[in-house]
C-alpha cells in the first residue's frame, strides 16, 4: 500500500492555491530547449488544445527566448531579461491577446518574477517601457492572465479524460498506475501563489494523474530539484553534482516502484531520463522493473497517450529509457518495428543500445 | 564503465538513523559526562592546543556522537585540564579524552 | 492579631502584594532589610521588553502602599510559631504577631568575582549587568570608556554552570543582555557589540522581537560560544577567548568593555528564614513550593506564602502576578481561620 | 644447669621447624624473584650497596630504628609506637638472647635451631641465669604489647585511629597466632616443673609459631621481612619503574596494613572512597586484582599525604602513576608540531616567568607576580603570557610517561634557547615537574614563594602589614611535592597575621581540585573540598591563602571567606621602593 499522506490535508492546501485560468484565447510561446529534447510535446499541445478541445491558441514565429536561461546562469542582468520579456508582451498585444501561456517553466517563472517586480517597482516598468520603445519602437500591455501550458492542460484535464481512450490503469491487474509527478523548480517555488496547488504540494500534474485514473506517488525527495540546475549541468566539472541530485531522487522514489514519471519542465524530463542511463553505466543500477528504467514523460506526451495517439507520433522513441513497459501496462497498441521510422516512415536509424539499461 | 568525465558525488548528508552509536555508548559508560555536553565551546576556546592545532574537545564529543573517526582530532591534547576547569556542565574532560583514546583503535 | 500580615521583603513582589492586600482591606507590615524599597528593580534603569522606566514602577508602587507599615533597614531576628500564627522579633527591637506571612525576599545577583577567569575586579574594563544599569542611570563609572569601539556581553555568568555552583538558568539574563546591548548601541552607535551565548532563551512575550531588533536594527552580533577566558593586552584592552562553535574555530576579539550577565542565585536570607520557620528549600537552593506547577506561592507551613524570586528566578510580570495571587491566597487563608 | 634429656629432642619442635623452613624458603624465593625483576642498573646498584660500608651501616641502623623500634610510629602515636616496638623489639631480643644463652652454655646445640626456642624445656634450671631473667623482662614487655594490641583490635579509636582495614582471614589467623605465641610460651615456661601440663603447652607454643610462620608470606605480616628488603633497596637508590614488579612489589609487600593512610586520605571525606586508600592498593597489588588496581589508581588525587604519614614509606602516588602507565591507549598524542607557533622571548640575564596553563584561568596570580617583580625592580620576561605548552605533569600523572617526556623536551629546548638563568614558576604543578623531570643545566628553577622570600631578605620589597589573618593552605605539589613550607609562611607573616590549621604542612588536606585524579568527576569532589575548607576554617582565620591556581579556583568556588593567592597578598601589601 502506498503512503499518500492525509489526502484532505493536501486538498486544504490545494484549495488555498487556486488560480484563474481563462478557458480560451491564449497566446502560446514555445520553449527554447523543449523542441530539441522532446520535439513532439509542444506539437501535441497545439494539436490537443486546438483540434481535440477546439481552443484558440495563437503562436507567432517572431517570438524569441525569454532570457530566462541566461538570467539564471548569471550571464545577463534582470533588466535585459525584462526588456526581452517586454518585447514578447508587445507581440502578444499586437496580436490582440491578453492571456499569455509559456511552454517553458523557467520562462513562466521569469515572467512571474518580472511582473511581480514591476508591481513592486512601477518605475522600473516605466524604464523598461522606455527602453523597449527606444530599442524597437514597440509598446505592450501586461498580460491579464499568465498561465503555464501545464496549467491549461490541468484546466482541461477532465475534458481530456472524457475523450480518453486509455486510462492510467494497469490493464493486467486493474490497479491504477503509480505515477511520480515532478514539478519544475521555477513553477511555484519562487512564487507559491502563482502555481496550482502552491509550492509544497503542487496539484497541477497530480490533478491530471487523478483525472486520468492514475495514482500519485508521494516520496520523501519529491520536492528536490531534478539536478539540472543550469550552471551545474552547463559546467562540465559540475555534472557529477547535477547527476548526484537526480540519483538522490531516484534512490528516494525507488521503494515506491513508480510506473512512470511525468514532468512539466523542459529540463527535468530530459535529465531524469538521460541520467538514468549514466547512473546505470556508473553504478549498474536501474530503477524500473526487469532492468528497465522508469519512463519519464512530459504531460503532453501522457495526454497524447491517454487520447490514443500513436506513441511514435508522440516522439517517445527519442526517450533514452524505454517506454514500452508503460505502453504495455496501459494497453497502448504500438508497432515495435515502426519505432525508428520518422515522418513519412523514413528510417531514422536505430541507435546503438546500451548494455547497462534495457532498451529497445 | 563508460568514462563520462564526471561521476556521482558522495552524499554529504548525515544519515542520523544509520549513525554508529556504539562508540558513543561505550564512551558514556566510561565517562557519564559525555552525554550532558551542550556544545558551548568553552573547552575548545581555552584549550592551549586548540589555538595552534585546531583541536576542539567539543568537536570530538560531537564526532563520537555522530560515529565519526576522531583519531586524528586528539593528537595534540596535553591533558592539561583547562577544559575540565571551565566546563559549565562539570564534565571530567580528561577522563573523557583518555576514555576516547582507549576505545578508538 | 487576626488579619495581621507581615511581608518580608520590600521589592516589587512585596510592594505589589502589599498594594493588593490594602485593596482587600488589610494593613500589612512590610519588613525590608535595606534602607529603601524596590529591591533590584529600583537599581535597574529600564525594563524589557517595553523599555519602561524601572524607577517609575517602583515610585508608583511606593505611592500606592501608603496604607501599609513599611519598616526599612529592618531584619527578622527570630520567628516563632504560635497557635494561630507567628511571632516575629525584628532587629528594631519590636515583636510583631502575624496571622500570615508573605516571603518576598527575592534573589541575589551572582558574585561575578567568583568567575575568576572573566577577570571581574581584576581588569578595569569588566563590569556586570547591574553595574551597567547603574551607569545607564547615573553615567558615573570609570570602567566604562567614553567612546568604546567594541563591547562584549557574556551570557550565563554564574548560571547553568556547575563550576559556579548553580546549574539552573536565570531566565532573565538573555533578554537583559539584548536590552543592554541595544541600549549600548543607542549610546554608541559605532561600537561593535557582541553577545556570547550558549543558548538564547527568549521565551517571553515580545522577547523574540527584541532579539530581531538587536540583530536587524542595531547590528548586535550574536556569537554562539561561551567565553572561556579574558586577558588584557598591553594597551589595557580586553582580549577574550571563545569558540565560534558554529564555524568550529577558536575565536578571539579585543574589547573596550565586557559586561558579565550575572545570574540569579538564592538570597542569603533564605537560609536563615528557612531555618527559623522550618521552610523547606529545593534542590536549587531556593525555597521549595508545594509544587512547581500549581502551587508555587504556597509553602509547607500554614500561613506562610511565597511571592517572586524567593522560589526561583522570575521576570517582573511573573513576580507581580505571583504577588497578586499570593495576596488573594492570604485573604482566603485568613477567611478560613 | 643441665640438659634434661639425653636425646635433646621432642616431637613438638617439628611444627616449629617446619614453619621455620617454610617461611625462610618462601621469603628467600620471593626476594630472589623481586631482585631479578629489578632493572639491570638498579640490581647492580643494590648488590654494590650491600658491600658498601656506609650503606651497610645505614641499612642496619634503619632496620633497627624502623623495623624494631618503630621510631616513626613513636613520633606519630606513642601508644601505638610502644605497642609495636614492645612486640617487635621484645621478640627480637628474646630470639637474640635465647641464642646467646645457648651459645654460652651449650654451643654444640646451636645447630639444632630449636634449642633457643624451647630452652626451658630442654635445660634444667635454665630459668635462673641472668640472661633468662632479662628475657623474662622482655617477655613481659611483649605481653604488655599484646594486651595493647588486643585493646586496639576492638577499640582502635583509643589509639587515635578512626578507620582501620578489615583484616582478611589470613591476617586474622596470623594475628591470633601471634597473640597466642607469647602467653603460651610464658605458661609453658611456668609449668615446666609441674609436669603434666608442660608438654601440651609446649606443643601449643610450637604450633602457634608454626601457624604464624606459615601464614606470614600470605598476609600483612609479610611486611616484616619485606620492609627490611625495602630499606636496603631504598638506601641503594632503587626506584619504582614497573607497575607491579621489583620495587613496586616490595613496597606493596612492606605495607603492614596499619591503615594510617585511610584516615589521612582526603578522598575519605566521601565514604564512597573509603576503599581507595593506599593500603587497599597494596592489598590489591598483592592479590593482583587488575580491575581494582586500575580503579584505585585512577581515582587518587595524588596528593601524597599517604606517603607522608606512611610508617614504611610506601610511595602511593608513584605506584598509582605506574599502574596508570600500564594501560594501553590506542590514540597517542603527536607533539612533533607542538609549540611551533609560540615564540619565547629572549631573556638573557633576566628572570623568565612561566605561569602555566591554569594561571590563565586565574589571571590575578599572573598579574600579581608581575606586579611584585616590577616593584622589586626585577628585569623579567613572561614566557607564556599569550599561552604556551603544558609542562607535561598532567600527562605524567595520567601515566602517559613517554608523551610527558616529549612535551618536556620541547619546553626544555625553548627555555634553554631563551638564554635565561632563573626560571620563575608560580604554579606548583609545573614547578614540581620542572624540578623533578626537566633537564635544565645552568638554570635555577624557583617557585615565587622562595623567590619573593629572597627579594624580601634583600630588602627589595617594602611590606605594609595588614590586620587580616590568613591561614595558609599548603598545596600538595608545593608542600609534600617540593618541600616548600616555610617561605609562604614567612611572607604572609610579614604581610599580615597568620594562623595555622590543625592539619598543615605535610599533613595539609588536598583541596579536591587536583589534576591527579582521572576518574573523580566534579560532583564527587565537593565533599573533599568541604573537608579541606573545614580544616582551614578551624584556624579561625579571616581569609585563606594558598599558592596554587587549582587550590585557589577550587576554594573560591565553595569558601565562605575570601581566598587569595600568596602572590596577590604580597602584591597588595607591598609598596614600590
Amino acid at each position: 500500500m502506498l503512503c499518500t499522506m492525509i489526502y484532505e490535508g493536501k486538498q486544504r492546501i490545494w484549495s488555498e492555491y487556486q488560480k484563474d485560468i481563462p478557458d480560451d484565447r491564449w497566446y502560446y510561446v514555445r520553449s527554447c530547449i523543449r523542441q530539441n529534447f522532446f520535439p513532439a510535446s509542444e506539437k501535441m499541445f497545439t494539436e490537443i488544445t486546438r483540434n481535440v478541445l477546439g481552443k484558440d491558441i495563437y503562436e507567432t514565429p517572431h517570438h524569441t527566448t525569454c532570457g530566462g536561461i541566461a538570467y539564471h546562469c548569471d550571464t545577463i542582468p534582470q533588466e535585459t531579461a525584462m526588456t526581452i520579456v517586454a518585447r514578447q508582451f508587445a507581440l502578444m498585444t499586437e496580436a490582440g491577446y491578453e492571456n499569455y501561456c509559456p511552454s517553458c517553466i523557467t520562462s513562466f517563472g521569469n515572467y512571474v518574477e518580472i511582473l511581480e517586480t514591476w508591481r513592486e517597482y512601477p518605475e522600473l516598468e516605466a524604464r523598461i517601457r522606455e527602453d523597449l520603445w527606444k530599442a524597437c519602437r514597440r509598446e505592450f500591455n501586461k498580460p491579464r492572465y499568465l498561465a503555464h501550458s501545464s496549467d491549461l492542460i490541468y484546466r482541461w484535464r477532465n475534458e481530456i479524460a472524457a475523450k480518453a481512450t486509455h486510462k492510467l490503469v494497469n490493464g493486467r491487474t486493474g490497479e491504477p498506475l503509480r505515477i511520480v509527478e515532478h514539478i519544475g523548480c521555477h513553477y511555484a517555488k519562487m512564487f507559491p501563489s502563482k502555481g496550482v496547488g502552491g509550492a509544497e504540494y503542487p496539484y497541477v500534474l497530480a490533478g491530471m494523474i487523478e483525472s486520468w485514473g492514475g495514482q500519485v506517488v508521494d516520496y520523501p525527495e519529491r520536492r528536490h530539484c531534478c539536478g539540472y540546475g543550469f550552471r551545474q549541468y552547463h559546467v562540465k566539472a559540475n555534472r557529477g553534482y547535477s547527476m548526484s541530485n537526480t540519483y538522490k531522487k531516484f534512490e528516494s522514489m525507488e521503494p515506491f516502484h513508480p510506473d512512470a514519471i511525468i514532468t512539466n519542465c523542459p529540463g527535468c524530463p530530459y535529465f531524469l531520463d538521460r541520467w538514468q542511463y549514466v547512473i546505470a553505466e556508473q553504478t549498474g543500477k536501474t530503477y524500473g522493473e526487469n532492468g528497465f528504467g522508469i519512463p519519464v514523460l512530459t504531460y503532453e506526451e501522457l495526454a497524447g497517450l491517454v487520447l490514443g495517439y500513436d506513441p511514435w507520433d508522440l516522439g517517445l522513441q527519442l526517450h533514452q529509457v524505454a517506454v514500452e513497459p508503460l505502453l504495455d501496462k496501459m494497453g497502448v497498441e504500438y508497432d515495435p518495428s515502426a519505432k525508428y521510422l520518422g515522418l513519412n516512415r523514413e528510417d531514422i536509424m536505430r541507435p546503438e543500445l546500451p548494455g547497462s539499461i534495457k532498451c529497445f | 564503465m563508460t568514462d563520462f568525465g564526471f561521476t556521482l558525488s558522495k552524499s554529504s548528508t548525515l544519515d542520523l538513523q544509520n549513525v554508529d552509536r556504539e562508540r558513543f555508548e561505550q564512551l558514556c559508560k566510561l565517562e557519564k559526562g559525555a552525554s550532558v555536553c551542550i556544545g558551548c565551546g568553552s573547552c575548545s576556546a581555552t584549550c592551549p592546543a586548540g589555538i595552534l592545532s585546531g583541536m576542539s574537545v567539543r568537536k570530538v564529543v560531537l564526532a563520537v556522537q555522530r560515529g565519526q573517526d576522531v583519531r586524528s582530532m586528539l593528537q595534540c591534547c596535553m591533558l592539561c585540564g583547562k577544559c575540565t576547569m571551565v566546563c559549565p556542565r562539570g564534565i571530567n574532560t580528561r577522563n573523557l579524552i583518555l576514555s576516547i583514546c582507549s576505545i578508538y583503535g | 492579631m487576626k488579619g495581621n500580615i507581615v511581608i518580608i521583603g520590600g521589592g516589587i513582589a512585596g510592594m505589589e502584594a502589599a498594594k493588593s492586600l490594602i485593596s482587600l482591606g488589610y494593613s500589612p507590615i512590610v519588613v525590608e532589610s535595606s534602607t529603601k524599597l524596590g529591591g533590584h528593580v529600583a537599581s535597574w534603569y529600564k525594563l524589557f521588553p517595553d523599555m519602561s522606566s524601572a524607577k517609575n514602577l517602583v515610585s508608583r508602587l511606593e505611592s500606592e502602599i501608603k496604607g501599609a507599615t513599611v519598616l526599612c533597614g529592618t531584619k527578622v531576628i527570630s520567628l516563632n510559631r504560635l497557635a494561630d500564627g507567628y511571632s516575629l522579633k525584628l532587629s528594631n527591637g519590636s515583636v510583631v504577631n502575624a496571622s500570615a506571612l508573605l516571603i518576598a525576599t527575592g534573589f541575589t545577583l551572582f558574585d561575578a568575582k567568583k568567575k575568576e577567569e572573566y577577570g571581574y575586579g581584576v581588569y578595569d574594563r569588566v563590569i556586570t549587568n547591574s553595574d551597567l544599569e547603574a551607569w545607564f542611570s547615573e553615567k558615573k563609572d570609570a570602567r566604562v570608556p567614553d567612546e568604546p569601539e567594541s563591547v562584549g556581553f557574556v551570557h550565563c555568568v554564574g548560571s547553568r554552570d556547575l563550576k559556579a555552583c548553580n546549574a539552573q538558568c536565570s531566565k532573565v539574563c538573555c533578554a537583559t543582555a539584548i536590552k543592554q546591548a541595544i541600549e549600548i548601541k543607542e549610546r554608541f552607535p559605532y561600537a561593535k557589540v557582541y553577545c556570547f551565548y550558549m543558548d538564547l532563551r527568549l521565551f517571553g512575550k515580545k522577547y523574540e522581537d527584541f532579539y530581531i531588533n538587536a540583530q536587524r536594527d542595531y547590528g548586535v552580533q550574536f556569537i554562539r560560544g561561551r567565553v572561556s577566558e579574558v586577558g588584557e593586552t598591553l594597551d589595557g584592552r580586553l582580549q577574550i577567548k571563545a569558540e565560534d562553535t558554529l564555524s568550529g574555530k577558536p575565536l578571539k576579539v579585543q574589547l573596550d568593555l565586557l559586561v558579565l550577565m550575572s545570574g540569579i542565585v538564592r538570597n542569603q536570607s533564605i537560609g536563615e528564614l528557612s531555618a527559623m520557620a522550618g521552610l523547606e528549600t529545593d534542590s536549587d537552593g531556593f525555597l521549595r513550593s508545594i509544587d512547581n506547577e500549581y502551587a508555587v506561592i504556597e509553602s509547607n507551613r500554614p500561613g506562610i506564602f511565597y511571592a517572586g524570586a524567593c522560589t526561583g528566578p522570575k521576570t517582573v510580570p511573573e513576580t507581580v502576578a505571583e504577588a497578586r495571587s499570593a495576596a488573594l491566597a492570604i485573604h482566603s487563608y485568613l477567611e478560613t481561620l | 644447669m643441665a640438659e634434661r634429656f639425653e636425646i635433646g629432642f621432642h616431637p613438638f619442635v617439628i611444627p616449629f621447624l617446619a614453619g621455620m623452613v617454610f617461611v625462610l624458603g618462601v621469603c628467600f624465593i620471593k626476594a630472589v624473584i623481586v631482585v631479578s625483576q629489578l632493572d639491570e642498573g638498579d640490581r647492580k646498584k643494590w648488590f654494590r650497596s650491600l658491600i658498601h660500608p656506609n650503606i651497610l651501616i645505614k641499612n642496619l641502623v634503619d632496620i633497627i630504628l624502623d623495623c624494631l623500634i618503630h621510631v616513626r610510629l613513636w613520633k606519630r602515636n606513642k601508644v601505638l609506637g610502644f605497642m609495636h616496638s614492645s612486640i617487635a623489639f621484645g621478640w627480637f631480643m628474646i630470639i637474640l638472647l635465647g641464642h646467646l644463652q645457648v651459645l654460652i652454655y651449650f654451643p654444640e646445640k646451636l645447630s639444632t635451631c630449636y634449642y633457643p626456642i624451647f630452652f626451658d624445656y630442654f635445660i634444667e634450671g635454665g630459668q635462673y641465669t641472668v640472661i633468662s631473667k632479662i628475657m623474662d623482662g622482655f617477655l613481659l614487655l611483649i605481653l604488655a604489647g599484646i594486651a595493647l594490641a588486643v585493646v586496639k583490635r576492638f577499640w582502635s579509636r583509643l589509639f587515635g585511629m578512626r578507620r582501620t582495614t578489615r583484616p582478611t582471614l589470613y591476617n586474622l589467623i596470623g594475628l591470633y597466632s601471634l597473640w597466642a605465641i607469647f602467653p603460651l610460651r610464658f605458661l609453658a615456661e611456668q609449668c615446666v616443673r609441674s609436669g603434666d601440663l608442660s608438654v601440651p603447652l609446649w606443643w601449643a607454643y610450637s604450633i602457634a609459631l608454626c601457624t604464624f610462620m606459615t601464614v606470614l608470606p600470605f598476609g600483612r605480616y609479610l611486611h616484616i621481612p619485606a620492609e627490611m628488603l625495602l630499606i636496603t633497596f631504598r638506601n641503594a637508590g632503587v626506584g619504582i619503574t614497573q607497575p607491579h614488579k621489583g620495587m613496586a612489589r616490595v613496597q606493596a609487600d612492606s605495607c603492614p596494613n596499619c591503615g594510617v593512610c585511610i584516615d589521612a586520605c582526603p578522598m575519605n571525606a566521601d565514604p564512597a572512597n573509603l576503599k581507595d586508600s593506599t593500603v587497599y592498593l597494596t592489598r590489591q597489588l598483592r592479590r593482583r586484582n587488575q580491575e581494582r588496581i586500575r580503579e584505585i589508581s585512577d581515582k587518587c588525587l595524588l596528593c601524597g599525604k599517604c606517603t607522608s604519614v606512611c610508617q614504611v614509606g610506601v610511595d602511593g602516588p608513584k605506584l598509582r602513576i605506574l599502574s596508570r602507565a600500564a594501560k594501553k591507549y590506542r590514540i597517542s598524542p603527536d607533539f612533533s608540531n607542538a609549540g611551533a607557533g609560540i615564540t619565547v622571548p629572549s631573556a638573557e640575564n633576566k628572570v623568565l616567568y612561566f605561569s602555566g596553563c591554569m594561571t590563565s584561568l586565574t589571571p590575578k596570580i599572573g598579574r600579581s607576580v608581575e606586579s611584585v617583580l616590577k616593584k622589586a625592580g626585577i628585569d623579567y620576561e613572561w614566557m607564556d603570557r599569550d599561552g604556551g605548552l603544558c609542562c607535561g605533569r598532567p600527562l605524567y600523572t595520567a601515566g602517559r610517561l613517554k608523551e610527558a617526556a616529549e612535551l618536556a623536551a620541547r619546553n626544555e629546548k625553548q627555555i634553554l634557547e631563551s638564554g635565561v638563568r632563573v626560571l620563575l614558576v608560580s604554579c606548583p604543578i609545573c614547578y614540581r615537574e620542572f624540578r623533578e623531570r626537566y633537564n635544565l643545566p645552568g638554570i635555577r628553577v624557583v617557585h615565587y614563594a622562595d623567590y619573593f622570600c629572597e627579594l624580601m631578605e634583600q630588602g627589595l620589597l617594602r611590606f605594609e602589614k595588614s590586620d587580616t589573618c590568613y591561614v595558609f593552605h599548603d598545596p600538595c605539589e608545593l608542600g609534600r611535592g617540593c618541600g616548600i613550607y616555610e617561605s609562604p609562611r614567612r611572607l604572609i607573616s610579614k604581610a599580615a597575621a597568620i594562623a595555622e590549621a590543625p592539619k598543615n604542612r605535610k599533613e595539609s588536606v588536598c583541596c579536591g581540585g587536583s589534576l591527579g585524579s582521572l576518574s573523580l568527576d566534579f560532583s564527587r569532589r565537593e565533599k573533599i573540598t568541604a573537608a579541606s575548607l573545614e580544616n582551614l576554617y578551624r584556624s579561625r582565620a579571616d581569609a585563606i591563602a594558598t599558592a596554587c591556581p587549582l587550590c585557589f579556583a577550587t576554594f573560591a568556588r565553595y569558601s565562605d571567606r575570601p581566598v587569595k593567592d600568596l602572590a596577590q597578598i604580597i602584591d597588595e601589601q607591598t609598596k614600590q621602593i
